[in-house]
């Protein structure tokens, strides 16, 4: 017979204001099986647990329903309590009486009502529920970092700091990311590259980190503890092994026109290159497009200048497998592409450039040697209009939500102008200013009080090219109530920080979510921002959303903290909540087999004591089974089932409704 | 269940238009585009600011602004706007509000003369020609002397129509305009 | 024969009558059959917009209702500002059900909402598709035109297909004639509409402001297709020139006058020798012309200054 | 909203509509986690039952719910791609193809099975979700069809 002890939780005034507490405890007495039933005021609170242990014991209870918050804020706090009163900690169900009710309804009746259902639910399903036991999966103690910016590299580090190991992989032929294109860095105007290169090259010579650059993530498998990554090390043309970094082949290849994308198409750059002077690794590679070996069978220099015979023209891009036990994520952002504003020149305008673009014109390693110089003509602008928030808080035509950084680096990049040209005017059309960072709002002013940026609050609604070459903004002034018009030289509009293209592809094969935007779904917007819904993947930097330096290494340490955690012991356990196969009812169909998402659903072959094959079954491999229970409903036989979830439990819970 | 509060101006332009005022985040993009926003006493954003405000003073001071009468229902603000609202047809409401409340400012008397003028003459004929209608705008709005130099211009051009188009179903358009005025006045 | 309907509007009796007679002229020339609406009545135009909503619906509905009555499927409405107002009621009458209600009461006349409305560019395009595009003997070589949409042929979501910040809906029929289309900046910047009269210093300030950019992008001349857009920059421009803010002598043409021209249409049966900045020596740079023209041109010029 | 409630007070006075829905535990239970988090209120017309995903979802989970009196079933899991089990959530959608049909078969109506994804972030989609349906159902009244139709919940 069943025992059931239900506890109804008042969450101080939380669910007390709605629901009548005490109603739905003396309704819960009624139900049939329950021996006990009790309200509290805080049932997550010692006393409130001691409540719960108290009964376990006292009363024999069988099964245990807590009426309270949602299952994914306290089902572990409340099991933990049942294990340590001796029940079976699958033996305890939650009802939602917080989210699901007593927060979204306003009328006290119905929602007492309401909640005395969603109890009676529960109890029908947890008379039914089995003692489960969690499941020991091996961990492998290597971890794969995803995108070598400064997050990735931060995690890299921070992990290999902790004695495991890293396998870092990125896309580009170096690493470093869009840090390594800053000029200085606010809110310090410390050197971008002085403060990163020390990191890119303790990354490439820590014995625990891999650097697998020039590199994609092709496919994953596994889960966590065990995921089995495939890597497609694409084709460099140039054998590392062999290259010294000497450089003679960059500088003799005739293919020298090709717009840097490091330089945001403001440089220029050779077939066989390496995106910056420090790069890491510092060996290059052939852009296969470019080249004309490659696409024409005509040229060789490089070969043939090479010291090291480095260069192999027959190269072959190479799947690698993989096993680590967490990935992490941080393939970084991209800026907006404001060509999609007509009324800025619709992408038209050169002399309408965008934020990476003026931190290549500000940088000392850039192609104008630092000097602020227009890309139209190489002059130096006398007047340069900042534009704050270009497809950021536009639902119309850009992105709804605020890009975090932007108000910052408009100051930075206001400052540096006036830095270098004195008798400049800098011109920042801004919306608001967002600094609310340690000195964060210091250095905007500083902006504005003594660097002589002047700062208009209002929106720009046209940019055209006059027949005279000056670029005319026109503005608004909402504090002085007018409109404006400034006659510039240069504009720089600072894009809002959009996911990379393509990022879907890469969340989907980590089973990772992604919102509205693009950007990857962390697990808990406040108390778990760097999990993620797949369990054994972690997120850092701006993949997750628009961020600054000093937030993305804070978040990347905190990934190697999960990481450590979860590589501190050897195995793993996980909730059983896995599929089963009734070997007398499978007829062997497979379509089950077909269905498994994770290719848990194996044949298995039954003998007799001869060791003769009598029949072959389905059979469930509990390490992969992941507990989605599509091949439950897809057996017509009836032959699986899902614990924690069985049809048993379902069909009380769908009957208990009528 | 939403909880916004409107006020009167906002209530009306919602109804009207469909559009929540609240919506507007001030960022000046619509007065930034506008052309007709240097000769306004308020900026089109004020504007829309004002209409989100629930006290008396601020529904005095858009409805007896000059602004919303120089602005010439061009579109452009409504176009650029980053939060697709439509200031373009708020200035419509407030127009039609501040003529029937008789607020509308002294300042652009004569937009309203021309555009009483031009209703006058629809109403009567079915049709605009521009002789009436230069005529009675010019009594209405006392003046006289601007532009009398352009007038033998345009009939030597055959541009400047005399005669008042009549259409056969006047009657019909003096039951639409009455039957508005009706409307209006509920 | 291919039959349109018409609405002309009141200004195509009056400051726009080029537009009608260079509309219809070149109807003729594609055959195509213009039935204009009986007893049509005015669109209200800005004014019923300004003052009463239910009015600024109810004219147009009338209207609407004629032609639907008259079994007219497309009507052309040249003048940009009564497309959009016959458009835009077209629209907001497929929104909503009670608005149609409305003003079935208010009119006293059905109307199921089948009256599809044309603009000057989208009829001018389908002319061109019905064959008059191959009746442009001649090549407007080495004419410069910078196309003007203003504010009515290109905003308006629900009304102009275009996109609103580099329409393009001139370009073709424009190239098609041979001229050269000038890049420049104010296609779509606001002439002042109906303020000419209430409101002159701003619509001479941003009438103004259009001819000089025309002129410094190189323009021979504006094109445009909204007789209030014509009204501002051509009659205005007398004005404009005598109080000093700038020379341009910038004539200006509405799209079926340029088009009329490369088919070969004379001057007078096009209308130009009724504009205010004299357009014939542009004509006639393609068309030698015949003594008559020649002297009303001569009286306008006198006339002008 | 206003449309379909003018109309309801016309079916049925008073009608309050039973409505199961079935979710997954990952995307719209979180997501109705957030409607409640951010204290968006809705229709109290529906009673969830939780399940690991929408694959999980045996058709004749629905047929039960209506033979139990249900006066509509809503299905809502994950976005097609945004699946926590990868693709648990495409295998449901295909079997929903052929489900469908069969409910016509069974004498259920049209506008008594919904479906949508609501993802763990979206609280104030699943508040509108909840809405809409519920204002649908009680449009199309109670479900006449169903001999075990009970009383309100
Ligand atoms: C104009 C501008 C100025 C800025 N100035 C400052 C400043 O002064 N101070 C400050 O604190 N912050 C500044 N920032 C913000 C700073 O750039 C970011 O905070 C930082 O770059 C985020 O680092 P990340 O590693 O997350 O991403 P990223 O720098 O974007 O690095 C991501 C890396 O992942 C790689 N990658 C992407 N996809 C894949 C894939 N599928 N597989 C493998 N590799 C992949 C990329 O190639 C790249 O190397 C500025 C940003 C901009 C746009
Ligand atoms: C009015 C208000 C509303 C807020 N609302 C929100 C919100 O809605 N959302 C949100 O995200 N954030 C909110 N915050 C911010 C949030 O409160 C903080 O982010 C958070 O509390 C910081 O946590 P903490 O642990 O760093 O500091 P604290 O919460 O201050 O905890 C520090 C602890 O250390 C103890 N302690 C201090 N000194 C010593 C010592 N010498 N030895 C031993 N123990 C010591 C203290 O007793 C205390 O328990 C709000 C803040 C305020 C003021
Ligand atoms: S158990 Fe949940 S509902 Fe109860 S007090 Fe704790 S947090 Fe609140
Ligand atoms: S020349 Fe050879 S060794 Fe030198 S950088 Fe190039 S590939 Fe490397
Ligand atoms: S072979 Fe290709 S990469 Fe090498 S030098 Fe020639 S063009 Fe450059
Ligand atoms: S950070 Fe500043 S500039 Fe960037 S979107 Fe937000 S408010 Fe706009
Ligand atoms: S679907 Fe059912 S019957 Fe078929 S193989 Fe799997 S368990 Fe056996
Ligand atoms: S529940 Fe079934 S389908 Fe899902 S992972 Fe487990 S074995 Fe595969
Ligand atoms: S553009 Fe739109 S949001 Fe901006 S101030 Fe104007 S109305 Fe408001
Ligand atoms: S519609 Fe009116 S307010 Fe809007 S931009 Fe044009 S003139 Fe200005």
């Amino acid at each position: 017979m069943a025992r059931i002890g239900v506890f109804i939780c008042h969450c101080g005034e939380n669910i007390g204001r709605t629901v009548d507490c005490a109603a739905v405890a003396q309704e819960s007495a009624k139900l049939p099986g329950v021996v006990v039933s009790l309200d509290y005021k805080y049932m997550c609170s010692d006393p409130g647990q001691q409540m719960i242990k108290n009964a376990i014991a006292e009363q024999k209870l069988t099964g245990v329903v807590v009426a309270a918050c949602s299952p994914r804020m306290h089902e572990t706090t409340f099991r933990r309590a049942a294990a340590e009163a001796g029940l079976n900690p699958y033996l305890l169900e939650m009802a939602n009486l917080r989210e699901h009710c007593s927060w979204v309804h306003e009328d006290r009746p119905i929602a007492t009502g309401k909640a005395v259902d969603l109890v009676r639910v529960m109890v029908e399903k947890v008379k039914r529920n089995r003692a489960l036991y969690p499941i020991q999966v091996n961990v492998e103690p290597t971890a794969m970092v995803v995108g070598g910016g400064i997050a990735g590299i931060q995690a890299a580090l921070d992990i290999a700091a902790g004695g495991k190991k890293v396998i870092l992989v990125e896309k580009s032929p170096s690493i470093g990311g869009h840090m390594a294109r800053l000029s200085e860095t606010f809110p310090t105007l410390d050197c971008s590259q002085c403060i990163l290169t020390p990191r890119m090259v303790e990354a490439a010579s820590h014995p625990n980190i891999t650097l697998m650059t020039y590199s994609e993530v092709e496919a994953v498998d596994g889960f966590i503890g065990n995921f089995e990554v495939t890597i497609r090390k694409k084709a460099r043309y140039v054998d590392p092994a062999k290259c010294t970094g000497c450089g003679s082949c960059y500088t003799k290849c005739p293919q020298k026109k090709i717009p840097s994308e490091f330089d945001a198409l403001l440089g220029k750059r050779s077939a066989i290159y390496t995106p910056f002077p420090q790069a890491v690794p510092n060996k290059p590679v052939i852009d296969a497009e470019h080249c004309t070996m490659l696409t024409k069978g005509k040229c060789g220099v490089c070969k043939k200048i090479c010291p090291r015979d480095a260069i192999n023209y027959e190269d072959k891009d190479e799947l690698v497998k993989v096993k680590v036990g967490a990935i992490v994520l941080a393939t970084g952002f991209e800026l907006w592409d404001h060509s999609k504003y007509g009324e800025y020149g619709g992408g038209r305008l050169v002399d309408v450039i965008d934020g990476f673009q003026f931190e290549r014109l500000a940088s000392a390693s850039g192609p104008t040697a630092g000097e602020i110089r227009r890309p139209s003509d190489g002059q130096v602008p006398h007047t340069v209009v900042f534009i704050q928030c270009c497809g950021s808080r536009d639902e119309k035509q850009g992105m709804a939500y605020c890009s975090k950084i932007c108000c910052m680096y408009t100051a930075k990049h206001a400052m540096l102008y006036r830095h270098k040209v004195h008798d400049g005017r800098a011109v920042v059309f801004y919306m608001d200013i967002r600094a609310a960072g340690k000195g964060y709002d210091e250095f905007t002013r500083r902006a504005i009080e003594s660097d002589g940026a002047e700062y208009v609050r209002g929106r720009v609604s046209r940019i055209y090219r006059r027949a005279d070459g000056k670029l005319i903004v026109r503005g608004a002034d909402t504090l002085a109530g007018r409109p404006v018009s400034i006659e510039a030289d240069l504009v720089v509009l600072a894009d809002a920080v959009v996911p990379r293209k393509g990022g879907e592809k890469l969340a989907q094969m980590c089973g990772v979510g992604y919102d509205t935007n693009g950007f990857y779904s962390e697990a808990h917007p406040k108390l778990r921002p760097v999990e993620t819904a797949a369990a054994g993947v972690f997120l850092a930097g701006a993949c997750q959303a628009p961020k600054d330096i000093p937030d993305t290494v804070a978040q990347a340490s905190a990934c190697a903290a999960k990481v450590l955690g979860l590589f501190a012991a050897p195995k793993l356990e996980r909730e059983p909540i896995v599929a089963r196969v009734n070997q007398n009812l499978c007829v062997h169909c497979r379509a089950c087999i077909n269905t498994c998402p994770y290719g848990a659903t194996q044949d298995r072959e039954i003998k007799d004591r001869q060791g003769n094959v009598v029949k072959v079954v389905a059979e469930v491999n509990e390490g992969l089974c992941q507990g989605c229970g599509t091949c439950v409903a897809i057996c017509r036989s009836n032959a699986i089932d899902l614990d924690g979830f069985t049809d048993e439990q379902i069909f009380a819970e769908i009957a208990t409704l009528e | 269940m939403s909880h916004t509060q409107q006020s009167e101006l906002g209530a009306r332009i919602a109804e009207q238009t469909g559009m929540n005022v609240l919506e507007c985040y001030q960022c000046g993009k619509c007065t930034a585009g506008c052309p007709m926003a240097k000769y306004m006493d308020l900026t089109p954003s004020q504007v829309m600011r004002l209409c989100q405000m629930s006290d008396e003073g601020a529904k005095e001071q858009v409805l007896r602004s000059g602004a919303i009468w120089t602005c010439a229902g061009c579109l452009t603000c409504t176009q650029r706007c980053p939060k697709q609202l439509d200031p373009a047809a708020a200035m419509d409401v407030l127009r039609e509000l501040s003529n029937r409340e008789k607020m509308t400012s002294p300042q652009r008397r004569k937009i309203l003369a021309f555009h009483k003028a031009f209703l006058t003459t629809v109403r009567k004929t079915g049709r605009m020609s521009e002789f009436p209608l230069v005529r009675r705008y010019k009594i209405s709005s006392r003046d006289f002397f601007s532009d009398v130099l352009l007038a033998p211009l345009m009939v030597a051009k055959g541009k400047l129509g005399f005669k008042a188009h009549k259409i056969k179903g006047r009657s019909q358009i003096k039951t639409i305009f009455q039957t508005c005025a009706d409307l209006a006045r509920k | 024969m291919n039959s349109i309907g018409y609405y002309p509007g009141c200004s195509l009796s009056g400051g726009g009558i080029e537009l009608d007679l260079s509309i219809r002229g070149l109807a003729q020339l594609a055959e195509v059959e213009l039935r204009e609406i009986d007893d049509w009545n005015c669109c209200g135009a800005t004014a019923a917009h300004n003052l009463d909503h239910n009015l600024a619906i109810a004219l147009p509905y009338r209207i609407l209702a004629l032609a639907e009555k008259q079994g007219l499927g497309e009507v052309l409405a040249p003048c940009a500002a009564c497309f959009s107002r016959l458009k835009g009621t077209n629209v907001r009458l497929e929104r909503s059900g009670d608005l149609k209600a409305k003003m079935q009461t208010i009119v006293d006349l059905p109307y199921s909402g089948s009256v599809k409305i044309l603009s000057i560019t989208e009829f001018l395009n389908r002319l061109m598709e019905l064959g008059l595009a191959d009746k442009l003997p001649k090549k407007l070589t080495g004419l410069k035109v910078a196309p003007y949409y203003g504010c009515l042929l290109s905003r308006g979501e629900d009304i102009v297909s275009d996109d609103a910040e580099s329409p393009s809906a001139m370009e073709a029929a424009l190239r098609a004639t041979g001229a050269e289309v000038v890049d420049w900046n104010f296609a779509t910047e606001c002439c002042g509409g109906g303020f000419s009269m209430s409101l002159t210093d701003a619509v001479l300030d941003l009438s103004n402001a259009i001819l000089a950019d025309a002129k410094a992008a190189g323009a021979d001349c504006i094109v445009t297709g909204c007789p209030m857009c014509h009204s501002n920059l051509d009659m205005r421009q007398l004005k404009i020139q005598s109080s000093g803010m700038g020379q341009y002598d910038m004539p200006v043409l509405y799209l079926s006058e340029v088009l009329g021209l490369a088919a070969g249409m004379g001057c007078d049966q096009l209308g130009l020798n009724r504009h205010f900045i004299p357009a014939m020596a542009l004509a006639h740079r393609f068309d030698p012309p015949p003594q008559a023209a020649e002297t009303a041109e001569a009286v306008s010029d006198q006339r002008s200054n | 909203m206003t449309q379909a409630t003018t109309q309801t007070e016309t079916k049925a006075e008073g009608f309050e509509p039973r409505i199961v829905a079935f979710v997954c535990n990952w995307c719209t239970y979180a997501g109705a986690d957030l409607a409640g988090t951010s204290r968006l209120q809705y229709a109290p017309h529906v009673r969830i039952v939780k399940l690991p995903c929408t694959g999980r979802i045996d058709p004749l989970f629905i047929l039960k719910a209506y033979e139990g009196g249900a006066d509509a079933v809503l299905v809502s899991g994950c976005h097609p791609g945004d699946c926590h089990y990868t693709s648990g959530n495409y295998h449901a959608r295909r079997r929903w193809t052929i489900f469908r049909r069969l409910l016509s078969l069974a004498g259920v109506e049209e506008g008594r099975l919904f479906f949508s994804w609501v993802s763990a972030a979206e609280g104030q989609k699943f508040a509108d979700l909840i809405n809409d349906v519920t204002a649908q159902v009680k449009a199309a009244g109670p479900f006449k069809h169903n001999p075990a139709r009970r009383q309100a919940w």
